[in-house]
């Protein structure tokens, strides 16, 4: 057992390092660090810097135009993204849709969405979640019906993350309405622009613009834009759904934001108070803590790159952890975190945090509520 | 020992619930809160013309001379519907701080306006930091920060240290001179206002001792928002209750699944301990033995604040994806107690204040 | 409302705390403030002192021979026996047996039964758990055959409490094997002297022996012992439970036990610990409003006498608050908590602080789980 | 990075695991408890055959000059079997010890003697508060209190305060003049000792700096700790769900219900942030910068204690009465759990030493 990062995973850290501090605008990196929405060029904007430097294509394999990075680099990567304030990545495009169109994916397919995803030419969103298809996906109703070359497509979808900025989505529809459940589904792309797609906002309780409702309406989908085979939908879905929880446990940014916290609790002078200062210990700990297994999780899974139902524990841990930073902030800073996104009153840290709190609310419930995440971690894992 | 309301009471309580689920509609509240005020005067009127600005005012002044009981159980339903108005500032804490502080004729002037709904009267109490508010030959400077409803007022009654040290209590005209008003929306769509002052008239109304006399009416607010909380908890969690009933996943209402049924028990003995707590705190909130008094409204406060912030997380996780829109009128009530959580001192204050108080005692 | 006592229930407090302070006798009082087991001579020794009074039936109603005290009055009157040092009363007689016989007994019965219990000339103990029905109490197995004016009874009970000391035990046995569940249950009335009745001890996990396995082998019980009708047992059972849950909060003994516990910080000096203080604030907070909710329940509960299922969030938060102050007991006096039941180790109030943690642990088992009761509130309370 | 062990490690691992199952049955680990030394010369004498009792110990001396990593290995096989032997006592801390302060005259005398099994040395550090030990002219007086293991060393190392307020180690033979010992079993099943002193004849062993050195080697010995808080959590979760398989109630086996499994998935996810803890103590362990090592090692021992009260309780908790037995090594395991979460500094004595330290750095 050897818990230090190699001479060469550490000089791969000063080298992301380096090159974040020099090359992320200013702009970007000023509202990162303070918790303020980005715009979609914005995202665009970092991700086409890291193309340039042939690491758009990051958790990607060389064949695909990947940097080829181990789990462990890609931590580092990850890690050193977020400290330097470096925009989340963008996952729907380059860690969900993309693994799926590598390992699945049609030659042809590969060749016309993935240089795509790299260069932030198309921008992806995801179409799995319907009104009646939460935690219990498969019961989604999204119809496909084949038409000759097309599938015609009708339902709702929802939760989508960004789908105001998105050119393509990827859906799980049911192509068989006699078959049970899982059986019955496929994966298709679907263009944006395709007749009868349309885009609803659905604002959050921090009053943000940033999930929508999907519906589509006779939308005509080419046979060509389906993944895999008919009716097999649902195991490229759950392959994806392993691929979703990379990164998971959100080590980066909850480092980031409690280097922040530290920060505005100093400034508040909160440190003084024993009760204050027991909570933020207590979250650095449990940080530190869940550093190392992530960081085993990895170990473990090696080359396979799909975490297990370890990543459950990343996932509850790392949502609760970034929650209580969230609630702390809150705290921290008492009545100037009531002024709603108010950048004129108390001190410049204050004004989003009451905002981000509210907003942080979904890690516990997006991509896996932590009660689904119990769910596999009692019976995946403990075998209950 | 009973803890029936009386005909009475029970009277005020279905009088205001039903001018709230008359009133108060999700779109209704939703096109107050967005309009330029952020208030209504006609829902204020409304309140007036219902008695209910005029429970803690006196009979001799216009008033119906109820007390923390009456005024909780308004709260409560307030709180159901997430009233926008300034009732807690107006209607609760300044007629407890002038009747506590002022003479009879400033009294005569304000507090039948204040039950007529006629004058709106904040308290500006908390300090910037950096500026703390001082008086000098009976002009104020300084900033006081996130007044409640501080914009919406018609007269402001302003704390502020004096050269001798002391605390002051002064009335000030929100169109004084050289005074600047800020006014913003808060998380839970209320509003607020920070207030500049710089050299703005002022009139002393206190006759010594304000600093005491202050603490004793946010006091009695604090009461009054333990009862708030209640009822928007009851709220929150009859929701909830409904969702679960309704929401089918995995063949089944969700409410079948056992880990949500547990977390819903939680829900509720936090609610039950919490309403406990605000009768208490209505109770001793108007106690004279002010370290006694505090005791039992920190204690109140730390029950209520740990169930807000229970209740909100959860009503919000049980609910799911839904629990994070706006169109909900769960999402507003989560904020509305988160709000109610950081107000008047935030949980871990009030335990430590709790636990020094006990040693003394 | 009106949160205070009446002046008739505050002169009541008076006159109980009076009796106590004159009449317990100084060894059973220094046992009770020092978590010392009580001996069963001690237990009956005090049940007589109160029968001596006029009070040994409490909680019963004036024509069986009580004092037919108010729900209030019987709280103040556990929560005065508790502050001074009284023991506990053993609710299987008086507060269990008892009112079935008085719901559902034969004058014969109740003549049999209740003078001896008031007396405490018998002691009674409880056979509802068996090894294989715990929560599930209606899966019991212990089978009662009729054989003209007897049954045949056979089977084994467990967790009973203070078996060893017990002259009567009442048991649920099965009378109809066809029936299902609950409907095929009677309630038998058994002399624990009878042939067949062997009681082996249960040692539990801080070293004591608090509770038994009854073993009944071809145990003849005459028929005019079981209450009411045959195969009804599980109405009488019901009716039971309610009953055993009169003082489940236990608000008397936690409000001792927080006494005691501040009186230990203080000596031990981590009152100036802000952690510290903190956990006891909380604690003490939680007491606070318990106290409260529990006079709301009293309040609500009126002449009803059985309190509903509300009764299961005084149980929860009611064993919830008497760990936390077993826990912080222990916490308190940090090493000397480890020496086990060593009365001449470290300070006087250290040497059962270990033991009484862990003892405690059975309060959110026994009486129905705390799962059980949250189950109770979420379908009873709530309709889930 | 890799969280992988060799192959020696695994081999360390797996023999003592076969030398506890077959060794340490529950009936043998009662019998060896209600003996009277508590402890078994036998069992200790096979520990040494096994080479485990040499871990910690140089070649130079006999030893297998391991470190802390296979020290958790062991501590984790001991703990599942809940070992009664004083390993952590003479095989961890005090090699740990005797090789910072002593000479090596000492530690030629005394460390292979530790590490064939001959000896059994126990540091006795923590003072009674009423009568802390002091030295004057070579003599110790004083009370040594809950020294774990103090009633069966063959020598003791007894800190104590020296007339210039140094602290100066001393080795002092248990059946010295002036030495009254009282052994007791702890909680845990294990065997403690209060140990006073009435000008007992001592011998300074350390050339100055002896409190850093302790603390040095109690961090050793807190590391090793945490590792066997993994290794009973590990089995305690293990019989608990296994217990859950098979417990039928209500028609199913009851690790069906749903507010179980989430209490189970609860308990390893305090099981595995534990694990990760360990690991990093166990690097950390050695660190010759103090507030460095002991600030990650108050962060081990806080998500330790804290894991070892969750796990420990909810285990009784989900066996419900069976939890509360004697009969089964799980009330065992939750007694050593209580123990361990108690011992080297409480929960919240090490989240304020974090506090502190972090603040600092």
């Amino acid at each position: 057992m050897d818990l230090n990062f190699s001479p060469e995973e550490t000089a791969f850290r000063e080298q992301v390092r380096r090159f974040v501090s020099e090359n992320l605008p200013a702009g970007i990196r000023h509202k990162v660090l303070n918790g303020i929405h980005l715009e979609r060029e914005e995202h665009v904007q970092w991700q086409r810097i890291l193309h340039a430097r042939g690491w758009g294509g990051v958790g990607w394999p060389r064949e695909f135009g990947g940097p080829g990075w181990s789990p462990t680099e890609l931590y580092i990567f990850e890690e050193e993204s977020a400290r330097g304030g470096a925009p989340r990545l963008i996952s729907f495009g380059l860690k969900m849709i993309a693994p799926v169109l590598m390992a699945f994916g049609t030659p042809a397919q590969q060749q016309r969405f993935l240089p795509k995803i790299m260069a932030a030419d198309e921008w992806w969103c995801q179409g799995y979640s319907e009104p009646g298809a939460g935690s219990d996906l498969a019961s989604l109703k999204t119809r496909a019906m084949r038409e000759g070359d097309c599938y015609i497509v009708n339902g709702q979808k929802t939760w989508t993350t960004l789908g105001q900025y998105a050119d393509w989505i990827f859906c799980l529809v049911r192509t068989d309405p006699e078959a049970k459940k899982q059986s019955g589904i496929s994966f298709l792309l679907i263009d944006m622009k395709s007749p009868g797609v349309t885009v609803r906002p659905i604002i959050t309780l921090d009053g943000a613009h940033e999930v929508n409702e999907v519906w589509l309406e006779d939308v005509r989908v080419p046979v060509e834009n389906r993944i895999g085979e008919e009716n097999k939908g649902w195991t490229y879905a759950k392959f994806l759904l392993g691929h979703e929880r990379t990164n998971i446990a959100g080590i980066g940014i909850a480092k980031r934001e409690l280097a922040r916290l530290k920060r505005i609790a100093e400034d508040e002078g909160r440190l003084d108070e024993p009760l204050f200062a027991a909570r933020l210990a207590q979250v650095e700990i449990d940080l530190m803590a869940l550093e190392i297994t992530n960081l085993r999780v990895l170990s473990a899974e090696g080359a396979k790159k799909a975490p297990g139902p370890e990543a459950s524990i990343l996932k509850i841990k790392g949502s609760e952890i970034q929650q209580a930073i969230a609630e702390l902030m809150m705290q921290a800073v008492g009545a100037y975190a009531l002024p709603y996104r108010q950048t004129d009153v108390g001190p410049d840290y204050a004004a989003n945090l009451g905002a981000g709190y509210c907003n942080l609310r979904k890690l516990s419930i997006f991509g896996g509520s932590n009660e689904i995440q119990k769910n596999i971690i009692s019976q995946m894992i403990m075998g209950l | 020992m009973n803890f029936d309301f009386n005909e009475d009471q029970r009277a005020l309580a279905d009088t205001l619930q039903r001018f709230v689920s008359r009133e108060y509609s999700f779109e209704r509240r939703r096109a107050i809160r967005d309009s330029t005020a952020g208030w209504s005067r006609d829902v204020w009127q409304g309140l007036a013309d219902l008695g209910v600005l005029a429970i803690n005012i006196d009979e001799d002044y216009g008033g119906l001379g109820y007390g923390p009981q009456e005024t909780g159980l308004v709260m409560n339903a307030a709180g159901r519907g997430l009233l926008l108005e300034p009732y807690l500032a107006s209607a609760v804490i300044a007629p407890a701080l002038i009747r506590r502080t002022t003479s009879a004729d400033f009294q005569e002037q304000w507090l039948p306006a204040i039950a007529s709904g006629e004058a709106v009267v904040v308290l500006a109490h908390a300090d910037a930091r950096s500026a703390p508010a001082t008086e000098l030959g009976g002009n104020l400077s300084g900033h006081k920060s996130v007044v409640a409803h501080g914009g919406c007022a018609d007269l402001l009654l302003v704390s502020a240290q004096m050269p001798n040290g002391d605390t002051g209590l002064f009335a000030v005209s929100p169109g004084a001179d050289g005074l600047r008003l800020r006014d913003y929306p808060t998380l839970d769509g209320q509003r607020a206002a920070d207030i500049i002052m710089d050299s703005t008239p002022a009139t002393r109304i206190d006759a010594g001792g304000a600093l005491d006399q202050i603490e004793a009416a946010l006091d009695i607010g604090l009461a009054a928002l333990c009862a708030e909380a209640v009822g928007i908890m009851e709220a929150t969690l009859a929701a909830t209750t409904e969702y679960l009933k309704t929401r089918q996943q995995f063949g089944q209402p969700i409410g079948r699944f056992q880990a949500l049924q547990h977390r819903m028990a939680d829900m509720l003995l936090h609610l039950e301990q919490a309403r406990s707590m605000s009768y208490l705190a209505a109770m001793h909130c108007t106690g004279k033995d002010a370290p006694a008094r505090q005791r039992i409204l920190s204690a109140a406060k730390v029950t209520s604040g740990q169930a807000c912030r229970f209740v909100a997380q959860n009503a919000v996780q049980l609910h799911g994806g839904m629990g994070m829109t706006d169109e909900l009128m769960l999402s507003h009530w989560f904020k509305r107690l988160t709000t109610i959580e950081m107000s008047f001192g935030d949980t871990d204050s009030h335990l430590a204040r709790f636990a020094r108080l006990s040693r003394a005692a």
